[in-house]
C-alpha cells in the first residue's frame, strides 16, 4: 500500500499527473490511496498522517508549499514510513527526513524559457509576463529564473508584469488589459507565461486584439499541454518548457528499490524536461493526443 | 410649506373653522417626499464609480478613447464592461438572491458545470447550437432549483445549503470532463463570449437582455414586491399569503439561470471549460458588487441596476489595477482600500462626520 | 430545558455513527490515534471556528479570519525566522496587533453602520494584501522553542499524542463556554444576535461589545495563525485560504444559526469534528479522484446536515 | 411644589420630512406617576426615546437636566446606569433569551465574576411573582404570547431600581387583572419616590393612577394639568384640539340583530395540537361576534386556526356553506378571510417597505403575482386609506417601519380592509390607538357589519366589545365557556363569565 498526497486537480497538467500515478500503479499492483488536498497544505498534512495512521508502506507527497514538512515527516519517520517527494522541492533542515526527492527545477525552466528567448531576439526584446498565483513557488521560482538570465542582455526587459493565477481565463483578461496599456501591444516583442493555460488565454487576447501571436508577439512557457503543442503547431506559440507529468514510475521505482533494502539512493533525482519548439510541435502533439 | 386647497377639500371631516386651521398645523408638520430618498441610493455607488474611471483618466490619457475597427468598438472602456458582463450576470441574480435574506455561493460552481456540459456536448457530439444552449442553461436553472429547495422545503440554511454545492459542484464540474480542460472549435457557440453585434461585445448585449428581461419581470410583476416583503419579514409575508417558499425557489432558479449564462460566457471567451477555475471566487465578487450597490445582506430592497454598477465598480478597479503597473502582490491592499472607500460613501455617519471636519477645517482657516 | 441541547446531542451521536462506520470500514481508523489526530490537525481550525461562533451568534460574521491566520503565520515567519526574535517576544507583538485589527474593523461596523460581511471582506483583502506584501515566498521557522513545543506534549495508549495544540484548543474551548454562559460579556454576544435593537435599548453596550466581538475572533484567528505555525514552521502569506468558509460552516453544522442569536461553542467543535471525520473517511478509502472527493464530502455533508434537520424536528417549535 | 428629578426643556427631533417634537418640555418629580398624552403620532415615543438616549435630540435645541446635573444620554445603556429604567413601546426583548436572562441582562447577580444561573433564576420568579406571573423562567421568551412579554418587560424595567421608570404603553396589551397588578406595582414604587412616565390611550387608566399630565399634540407642548383638576372633556380638548363627539353610549349594532341572520362561517369542534379544544364559535352574515378571555384563554389560537397558520387536528370548519381546511394563510384569504394579527412588530408590519405597499400588499398578493397593481392604482389605495383612517404621515411613501405604533396599527387594518374579505378576523385591533382613531375603527366595525361583512373580534377591552358586538364568545383555558348577546352582554356580565371557575 502506497498513499499519494496530491495537491489537488487545479490545472489540466496537474490532473495528467495524477492519473498517470494511478495507471502506474494500476499496472504495478499497487494499492494506491489517493488524497485530493484541494490546494491546501493543511489538508495535506492531513492526509499525511491519516496515512500514517492506516499504516501504509510509503507514502508520495506532491507538495503544494516548499516549506512545513518538518514536523510532519519526522512523524512519518518515527512510524519508520518512506516518503518520497515529487513535483516540487520541500525545504527541510534534515536529508534524513525523506528518501528521495523527484523533483523538477522551477528557476531552470525559466532560465530555459529565457535563454530560447533571448537567443531568438538576439537580446533585443520588450516582454511581457503573466505570473503564476501570486506567492506560489512554481511562480516565484520561473520568474526568478527568466529575470537571470534576461539580466544578462541590457535591451531585453520586462515591461509588464500581473498575476494571471495560472488561469487561461484570467490569462486572457490580463493580457488584454496589458495590451491596451502597452499601446495595442505595438512594440511588445513578446509574452512570457508561468504556465500553458495562461499563455493559451494570452494567445487568444493577442488574436483578438488584431495581431499575430507567434509572430508579432513570441509566445513562450511552462508545462507542455497538448492544447498548447497544437497553437504551436498552428503557429500561435513559439515554444514552451515540458514538465512531465509522468512522475509516477520513477517514485514507484525508487519505494520498490528501498523496500527492497537498498538504501543507497541519492537525495535528488531531476526531471527538468526540455524545450519544445514549432518545428516539433506538430509531431509531438499527435503522441500527446493519443496518450 | 405650500398647501394645496386640494388636499384639503377631501378631508371630509372639516366643518368648522377650528377644525381647519387643526388640519393646517397636522400639515405644517410634515413636509411630503423628503422622508423617501430614492436618488440617494444611486447618487454613492455611481460616484464611486465615475471617481474610479476619473483615476483611470489621470494614469493614462487615452482611456476613454473608443474607437471602430472591424464592425466592433474598441477601447478600456468597452473592455470593462466586457469583462464586467459574467460578474454583473451573477449580481443580478445575486442581488435577488440577497433580498430575500439568502444568499448563493453556489454561483462559481454553476457557472463551471454549465460552461462544462456545454464544452462536453460541443466536443462529444453534433449537438446543434441550440440544444447546447439549452442544456447549459436548463442545468444552472436545475442546480438553482436543488439550492431553491434545499432552502425553502428543507430549511437549511442558505449559506450552507450553496456551500454544499459550491464544493459538490466543482467536482460535478470535472467529472464532466475527466478533469481535463476541453477545448473546442465552434465558432458558433464562441460568439457567445467573443463575438460582437451592433459594435458592442456580445457578453455586454446578454448582460442588458437579462438586466432588463429580468426589470420586466420583477417589477412589472408583483414578484419583486414579494421578493421584497419576504426578505424584510418572513413571517409577516406569510400572513399576507405569500407563498414564501415559492418565491425563495424562484429566486434561486433565476441566480442559476444567470450563473449559466455566466458559465456560457466564460467557456466560450477561452473556447475552453475549465471546472476548476472557471467563476473561482466570483461568488464572492458577485456578493460584492451587489452591496457595493447598497444592497443589504440581511434582505430587502434590491436594485438590479445598482448591482450592475458595482459590478462595473470591480470590474473597473482591476482594470486600474492592471493599468497602474503596480506589482501583483499589491492588489489585494488595493482592492480592499477601494472597497473600504466604496462603503464609507454610502455611509450617512461618515459622510455626516466628513462634513463635520470639513466644516471645522473651514471655521478654523476663518 | 433539555431541549435546547438537543441539536448538540443529534450532531454528536451523528458523528459517532460516522466513526463507527469508519471502525468498522477501516484497519487502524477506530484508534485513538486518529481521535486525537482529529483534534491535533484540526486545532487551528477549531479555534477560529470558536471566535466565529461568538460572531455569528451576535449576528455578524467574519471574512478575515483566514487571511489573518496567514498574516499572523507570516510575521511569525519574518520575526522569528528573519530577524531572530525569541518566539514568545513575537506573540507578544502579533496578538495584540492582530486584537486591534479586529476591534478596528468591529468599530467601523458599529460606528459608520458597515455590514459585518462587507467589512471584514475588506478586512480580508487587506490582511492577505499585508501577508502578501510582507513576503511573497513562505518562511521556514526553525528555533529551539519551537522545537520544545513540539515535542511537548503526552503520550496516550494507542500510539497516540496529546500535543501542545490541542492543550491550547482545550484551554480555548474551556475559557469560551465560560465567557460565553457564566459572564456578562457572553450574554451580551447572544442578545445582540437575539435582535440588535432590542438589545440596544435594553442597555446593552453594543459599541463595546461589537468592538469585543471582534476583537477576540481576530485574536483567536491569529492564535490559530501561531498554532499553525506549530503544525507546519513555516509562515506562509497562502495558507488558510478559504478557512473562512469551514469555520463558518462547522459552526453552522454545529447547530448555529447564521441570523444569530442561539448556539453553543460545543457545538462548533462537532462541526469540526464532523468536518474532520469526512475527510479522514475519505483519505482512508483513498480511491476516490479529486472531483469524487469534492462530491463525496458535498454528498456526505448534504446527508448529514439533513438528518440533523430531520432529528431536530422534535423541538417544540413556536410562530 | 416637590424637587424634580428630570426636567427636559426645549426639547426638538427632526426626521427627514417629519418635525417630530418642537420645543417639547416634561418635569417630572420624585414619587410621581405622571401621564404623557397625545394622539397618535403626536411624539410621546419620540421624547421618550430622546430623553433615555435611544435618539438624539436636533443638535443645539433644548436641554435636559437630571438628579440636578445637565445630561444628554448617548445610549440607553448610559441612561440605565444613570438611573432611568425604560419599557419602550412595542415588547423590546430578546426572543431568543429565557425569560430569567431577559429580565437580568445587564445585571446578572454574580458570584467570583461569574453568572450564577440557579440564583437568578430563584430571583426572576420572586420577581414575576409581584405581577402573578407564574412561568418557567428558564423558557426561552418566544414561546409567550404578547402579554406576557409585555409583562415581562416591564418587571424588568421594575427590577432595575431606578429612580425614574418610563413605561411606554405598558397596558396595551393588557386584561384588567394585569393591569391591576401593574398599578399595584406603581403604587409600590410611587411610595418609594421613583418617578413615573406613564403612556395610555386608556383615559380611565390615567385618572386611575396618575397624578399630573403633560399632553403633546403634533409635536408641541399644549400643558401640564394636575390629574384631579382636569375634567375629560378638557383632557380630550387638548389631546385632540377640539371636542370629540360622545360616541359612547349610543349602542348601535352595525346591522339587524336578527337571530335569522345566515350562518357565514361556522367552527364545528375544533381541535388544534397544543391548543383549542372543541372549540364552536358561529359567526352569522353582517354581524360582528367579539371574543374575550384572560391571557392564554385561546383566543389568539382560534385566530390563528381559523387563517390556516395553525392546522386543525380534528374537527370542522365552513365558510359560507363550503367546507374551510386552509393549510396555509394564502389559502385562507382565497377562500375570503382575512386576519389582523396580534403581534403588530413580527407578524404585521414589513417594515422597510412603504405605507404604500404595505396596503396594497395583502391585495396583491391575493391577486397573484401576474396581476399587478400598478403603482398608480396602489397609491389610491393607500390615499383612500391614510385619508379614511386619518393616518399620520407625510405620504404614502414612508416605509411603515417608522410610523407611530397606533398610526401602523391603521395600516396594518387599511391592508386587510382592502382585500374586501368575507370574514375580517381581528385580533386585539386597536391595540395602541389613540381615542379618536379608536372611535373612527368602532365605527368602521359597524360600517363593515352593515355592508355585509362578518367580522370576529378579539379584545381585551370588554367596554369596547360590547359597543359593537352582536353577540360575545367568552373563553377560557382554550375552551369556549359562555356566549353572551343582548341584554346579557354587559362588562359585569362576561367579566363574571370569565372569573367562574
Ligand atoms: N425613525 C423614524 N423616522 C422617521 N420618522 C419617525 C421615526 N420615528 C417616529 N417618526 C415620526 O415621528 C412622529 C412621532 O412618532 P411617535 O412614535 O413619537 O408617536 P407617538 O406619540 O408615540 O404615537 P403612538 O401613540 O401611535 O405610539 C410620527 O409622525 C412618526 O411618523
Ligand atoms: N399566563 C400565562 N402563563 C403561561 N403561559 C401563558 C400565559 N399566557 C399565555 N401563555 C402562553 O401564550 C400562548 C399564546 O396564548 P394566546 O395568545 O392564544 O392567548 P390569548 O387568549 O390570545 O391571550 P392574549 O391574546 O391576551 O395574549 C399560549 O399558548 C400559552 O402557552
Ligand atoms: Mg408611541
Ligand atoms: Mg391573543
Amino acid at each position: 500500500t502506497i498513499g499519494f498526497a496530491q495537491v489537488g486537480s487545479e490545472s489540466g497538467w496537474r490532473t495528467s499527473f495524477s492519473e498517470s500515478v494511478k495507471a502506474e500503479a494500476k499496472k504495478r499492483g499497487i494499492d494506491l490511496k489517493f488524497s485530493d488536498a484541494q490546494q491546501k497544505q493543511e489538508n495535506q498534512i492531513k492526509a499525511v498522517r491519516s496515512f500514517i495512521a492506516q499504516g501504509v508502506d510509503a507514502i508520495i507527497i506532491a507538495p503544494v508549499v516548499e516549506t512545513g514538512w518538518k514536523p510532519v515527516l519526522r512523524e512519518a519517520k518515527r512510524a519508520r514510513i518512506p516518503v518520497v517527494i515529487v513535483d516540487r522541492n520541500i525545504q527541510v533542515g534534515d536529508d534524513s527526513l525523506f528518501v528521495t526527492r523527484i523533483a523538477s527545477d522551477f528557476s531552470e525552466e525559466g532560465r530555459k524559457a529565457a535563454q530560447w528567448l533571448m537567443d531568438t531576439t538576439q537580446g533585443n526584446c520588450k516582454i511581457v509576463e503573466l505570473q503564476g498565483t501570486v506567492g506560489a513557488t512554481a511562480a516565484i521560482d520561473r520568474a526568478q529564473g527568466f529575470n537571470d538570465v534576461i539580466g544578462k542582455y541590457p535591451n531585453a526587459n520586462i515591461v509588464r508584469s500581473q498575476t494571471g493565477e495560472f488561469t487561461r481565463t484570467k490569462g486572457k483578461e490580463v493580457m488584454e488589459s496589458i495590451l491596451k496599456a502597452e499601446n495595442g501591444g505595438k512594440g511588445v516583442c513578446a509574452l512570457w507565461a508561468h504556465n500553458d493555460e495562461m499563455a493559451l488565454g494570452g494567445i487568444q487576447a493577442i488574436k483578438e486584439a488584431g495581431l499575430k501571436p507567434g509572430s508579432d508577439i513570441l509566445v513562450v512557457s511552462v508545462d507542455g499541454v497538448p492544447d498548447y503543442f497544437k497553437a504551436m503547431a498552428d503557429g500561435d506559440a513559439n515554444a514552451t518548457v515540458e514538465l512531465s507529468p509522468h512522475l509516477g514510475g520513477p517514485a514507484f521505482d525508487v519505494i520498490e528499490k528501498y523496500l527492497g533494502g537498498d538504501k543507497n539512493i541519492p537525495k535528488l533525482i531531476s526531471t527538468t524536461g526540455d524545450l519544445f519548439t514549432q518545428d516539433t510541435a506538430a509531431a509531438e502533439y499527435q503522441k500527446r493526443r493519443l496518450q | 410649506m405650500s398647501q394645496q386647497p386640494q388636499s384639503l377639500s377631501i378631508v371630509n371631516k372639516v366643518d368648522s373653522p377650528a377644525d381647519e386651521a387643526l388640519i393646517a398645523a397636522r400639515k405644517a408638520r410634515y413636509s411630503p417626499g423628503k422622508s423617501t430618498n430614492a436618488l440617494g441610493r444611486y447618487l454613492w455607488p455611481v460616484s464611486a464609480l465615475v471617481l474610479l474611471l476619473l483615476v483611470n483618466l489621470f494614469m493614462d490619457a487615452s482611456f476613454f478613447s473608443i474607437s471602430y475597427q472591424d464592425g466592433r468598438l474598441y477601447g478600456s472602456l468597452i473592455d470593462i464592461l466586457n469583462r464586467s458582463a459574467p460578474v454583473a450576470l451573477l449580481a443580478i441574480g445575486m442581488s435577488v438572491v440577497i433580498a430575500t435574506g439568502g444568499i448563493d455561493l453556489s454561483v462559481g460552481a454553476v457557472m463551471a458545470i454549465a460552461g462544462a456540459v456545454c464544452a462536453g456536448m460541443l466536443v462529444g457530439g453534433n449537438y446543434s447550437l441550440f440544444t447546447v444552449i439549452c442544456a447549459g442553461l436548463t442545468v444552472g436553472i436545475v442546480a438553482g432549483l436543488v439550492n431553491g429547495g434545499l432552502v425553502s422545503f428543507l430549511g437549511i440554511q442558505p449559506i450552507v445549503a450553496t456551500l454544499l454545492l459550491m464544493v459538490a459542484g466543482r467536482g460535478v464540474a470535472q467529472l464532466i470532463n475527466q478533469g481535463q480542460i476541453v477545448t473546442f472549435q465552434s465558432d458558433a457557440f464562441a460568439f457567445i463570449g467573443i463575438g460582437a453585434f451592433l459594435g458592442l461585445p456580445f457578453p455586454v448585449w446578454l448582460v442588458l437582455i437579462t438586466l432588463l428581461l429580468s426589470q420586466l419581470l420583477l417589477r412589472r410583476t408583483a414578484l419583486g414586491l414579494f421578493i421584497e416583503a419576504v426578505g424584510c419579514n418572513a413571517s409577516a409575508s406569510r400572513y399576507l399569503g405569500i407563498n414564501d417558499k415559492g418565491v425563495k425557489l424562484f429566486v434561486y432558479g433565476l441566480t442559476g439561470f444567470c450563473a449559466a449564462i455566466a458559465g456560457m460566457i466564460a467557456t466560450a471567451d477561452i473556447q475552453g471549460a475549465d471546472g476548476n477555475n472557471t467563476g473561482l471566487w466570483l461568488e464572492l465578487d458577485a456578493i460584492l458588487a451587489v452591496v457595493i450597490g447598497g444592497a443589504a445582506l440581511s434582505g430587502g430592497r434590491f436594485s438590479l441596476v445598482l448591482s450592475v454598477v458595482g459590478a462595473l465598480i470591480i470590474q473597473t478597479l482591476s482594470t486600474t489595477i492592471i493599468l497602474s503597473g503596480l506589482p501583483a502582490k499589491f492588489n489585494l491592499l488595493i482592492k480592499a482600500s477601494v472597497v473600504l472607500i466604496v462603503l464609507l460613501l454610502q455611509s450617512d455617519v461618515f459622510r455626516q462626520h466628513a462634513q463635520s471636519v470639513l466644516k471645522g477645517l473651514k471655521g478654523g482657516k476663518a | 430545558m433539555s431541549t435546547r441541547y438537543l441539536p448538540l446531542y443529534v450532531t454528536g451521536a451523528l458523528l459517532s455513527l460516522l466513526f463507527g462506520l469508519g471502525a468498522i470500514q477501516f484497519d487502524g481508523f477506530g484508534s485513538m490515534r486518529v481521535v486525537l489526530n482529529l483534534f491535533s490537525d484540526n486545532a487551528f481550525l477549531m479555534i477560529t471556528a470558536i471566535g466565529m461562533t461568538l460572531v455569528i451568534i451576535s449576528g455578524g460574521i467574519d471574512l478575515s479570519v483566514g487571511s489573518v491566520i496567514a498574516l499572523s503565520g507570516v510575521l511569525c515567519g519574518l520575526l522569528i525566522g528573519e530577524y531572530g526574535w525569541h518566539p514568545l517576544a513575537a506573540f507578544a507583538l502579533i496578538l495584540p496587533l492582530a486584537t486591534l485589527f479586529g476591534a478596528i474593523m468591529g468599530m467601523w461596523i458599529h460606528v459608520y453602520k458597515l455590514q459585518p460581511f462587507i467589512v471584514t471582506l475588506a478586512g480580508m483583502f487587506f490582511a492577505r494584501g499585508l501577508a502578501t506584501m510582507l513576503s511573497e515566498e513562505s518562511i521556514a521557522i526553525d528555533h529551539p522553542f519551537y522545537d520544545a513545543v513540539a515535542d511537548f506534549g503526552f503520550s496516550l495508549p494507542g500510539n497516540a499524542w496529546l500535543g501542545t495544540s490541542t492543550l491550547l484548543l482545550l484551554l480555548v474551548l474551556v475559557v469560551a463556554v465560560l465567557v460565553m454562559h457564566y459572564s456578562r460579556f457572553g450574554a451580551y454576544v447572544y442578545a445582540l444576535g437575539g435582535n440588535h435593537q432590542s438589545a440596544e435599548l435594553m442597555g446593552v453596550p453594543v459599541a463595546k461589545a461589537t468592538i469585543g466581538i471582534y476583537a477576540t475572533s481576530s485574536f483567536l484567528a491569529a492564535l490559530a495563525g501561531i498554532v499553525f505555525t506549530f503544525y507546519t514552521f513555516s509562515g506562509y502569506a497562502l495558507t488558510a485560504v478559504g478557512t473562512e468558509l469551514d469555520a463558518i460552516a462547522a459552526v453552522v453544522i454545529g447547530g448555529t444559526l447564521l441570523t444569530g442569536g442561539s448556539g453553543f461553542v460545543v457545538g462548533t467543535i462537532l462541526g469540526v469534528l464532523m468536518m474532520g471525520v469526512i475527510q479522514t473517511y475519505i483519505i482512508f478509502d483513498g480511491s476516490l479522484s479529486s472531483w469524487w472527493t469534492k462530491i463525496v464530502i458535498g454528498l456526505l455533508l448534504f446527508f448529514f446536515i439533513v438528518l440533523q434537520k430531520l432529528l431536530n424536528r422534535g423541538r417544540v417549535q413556536h410562530a | 411644589m416637590q424637587e424634580s428629578v428630570l426636567a427636559l426643556e426645549n426639547i426638538s427631533k427632526t426626521f427627514p420630512g417629519v418635525k417630530a417634537l418642537q420645543g417639547v418640555q416634561l418635569t417630572l418629580r420624585a414619587g410621581e406617576v405622571h401621564a404623557l398624552l397625545g394622539e397618535n403620532g403626536a411624539g410621546k415615543s419620540t421624547l421618550v426615546k430622546v430623553m433615555t438616549g435611544a435618539m438624539r435630540k436636533d443638535e443645539g435645541t433644548g436641554r435636559m437636566c437630571f438628579d440636578g446635573k445637565d445630561r444628554d444620554f448617548t445610549s440607553p445603556s448610559e441612561a440605565q446606569k444613570a438611573g432611568i429604567s425604560t419599557v419602550y413601546q412595542e415588547v423590546n426583548l430578546l426572543p431568543n433569551l429565557s425569560v430569567a436572562q431577559n429580565l437580568f441582562l445587564g445585571h446578572e447577580p454574580k458570584r467570583f465574576a461569574l453568572i450564577q444561573h440557579s440564583r437568578m433564576q430563584q430571583q426572576a420568579r420572586e420577581l414575576l411573582k409581584q405581577f402573578k406571573l407564574d412561568i418557567d423562567v428558564t423558557a426561552p421568551l418566544n414561546q409567550f404570547s404578547v402579554a406576557v412579554q409585555q409583562l415581562i418587560a416591564i418587571a424588568r424595567g421594575v427590577a432595575m431600581k431606578a429612580k425614574v421608570l418610563v413605561l411606554d404603553e405598558p397596558t396595551a396589551s393588557l386584561d384588567k387583572d394585569e393591569v391591576e397588578t401593574l398599578f399595584g406595582v406603581m403604587e409600590q414604587l410611587k411610595s418609594e419616590g421613583v418617578a413615573i412616565v406613564f403612556i395610555s390611550h386608556f383615559l380611565d387608566q390615567v385618572y386611575r393612577i396618575s397624578d399630573r399630565i403633560t399632553v403633546l399634540r403634533n409635536g408641541q407642548f399644549i400643558g401640564e394639568y394636575i390629574t384631579a383638576e382636569l375634567p375629560r372633556p378638557k383632557l380630550i380638548e387638548a389631546m385632540l384640539g377640539k371636542e370629540l363627539q360622545a360616541m359612547h353610549g349610543q349602542h348601535q349594532p352595525g346591522c339587524a340583530d336578527s337571530v335569522d341572520a345566515p350562518a357565514l362561517f361556522k367552527m364545528d369542534k375544533v381541535c388544534v395540537k397544543n391548543s383549542i379544544e372543541n372549540m364552536d364559535i358561529l359567526v352569522p352574515k353582517g354581524q360582528a361576534i367579539g371574543m374575550a378571555g384572560l391571557l392564554g384563554s385561546g383566543r389568539t389560537e382560534v385566530c390563528r386556526a381559523i387563517f390556516g397558520v395553525d392546522s386543525v387536528a380534528s374537527g370542522q370548519m365552513q365558510l359560507a356553506d363550503a367546507p374551510l381546511k386552509p393549510q396555509s394563510p394564502a389559502e385562507a384569504i382565497k377562500a375570503g378571510v382575512a386576519l389582523c394579527p396580534e403581534d403588530r412588530k413580527t407578524d404585521g408590519i414589513i417594515g422597510p417597505l412603504s405605507i404604500r405597499e404595505n396596503i396594497a400588499l395583502a391585495l396583491q398578493a391575493r391577486l397573484g403575482w401576474w396581476r399587478y397593481l400598478s403603482k398608480a392604482k396602489q397609491q389610491a389605495l393607500a390615499d383612500k386609506y391614510i385619508e379614511e383612517l386619518q393616518i399620520a404621515t407625510p405620504d404614502a411613501e414612508k416605509p411603515i417601519g417608522q410610523l407611530s405604533g397606533g398610526n401602523q396599527q391603521k395600516v396594518i387594518l387599511a391592508r386587510w380592509l382592502a382585500t374586501q374579505p368575507q370574514l375580517l378576523v381581528l385580533d386585539e385591533p386597536t391595540r395602541g390607538i389613540d381615542i379618536g382613531a379608536h372611535a373612527e375603527i368602532l365605527n368602521l366595525i359597524k360600517r363593515l357589519c352593515h355592508d355585509g361583512m362578518s367580522l370576529l373580534v378579539t379584545s381585551s377591552e370588554l367596554e369596547e366589545l360590547v359597543a359593537f358586538a352582536n353577540k360575545v364568545v367568552v373563553l377560557r383555558d382554550r375552551r369556549k365557556v359562555s356566549e353572551l348577546s343582548g341584554e346579557d352582554m354587559t362588562p359585569q356580565h362576561i367579566m363574571q363569565a370569565i372569573a367562574e371557575a
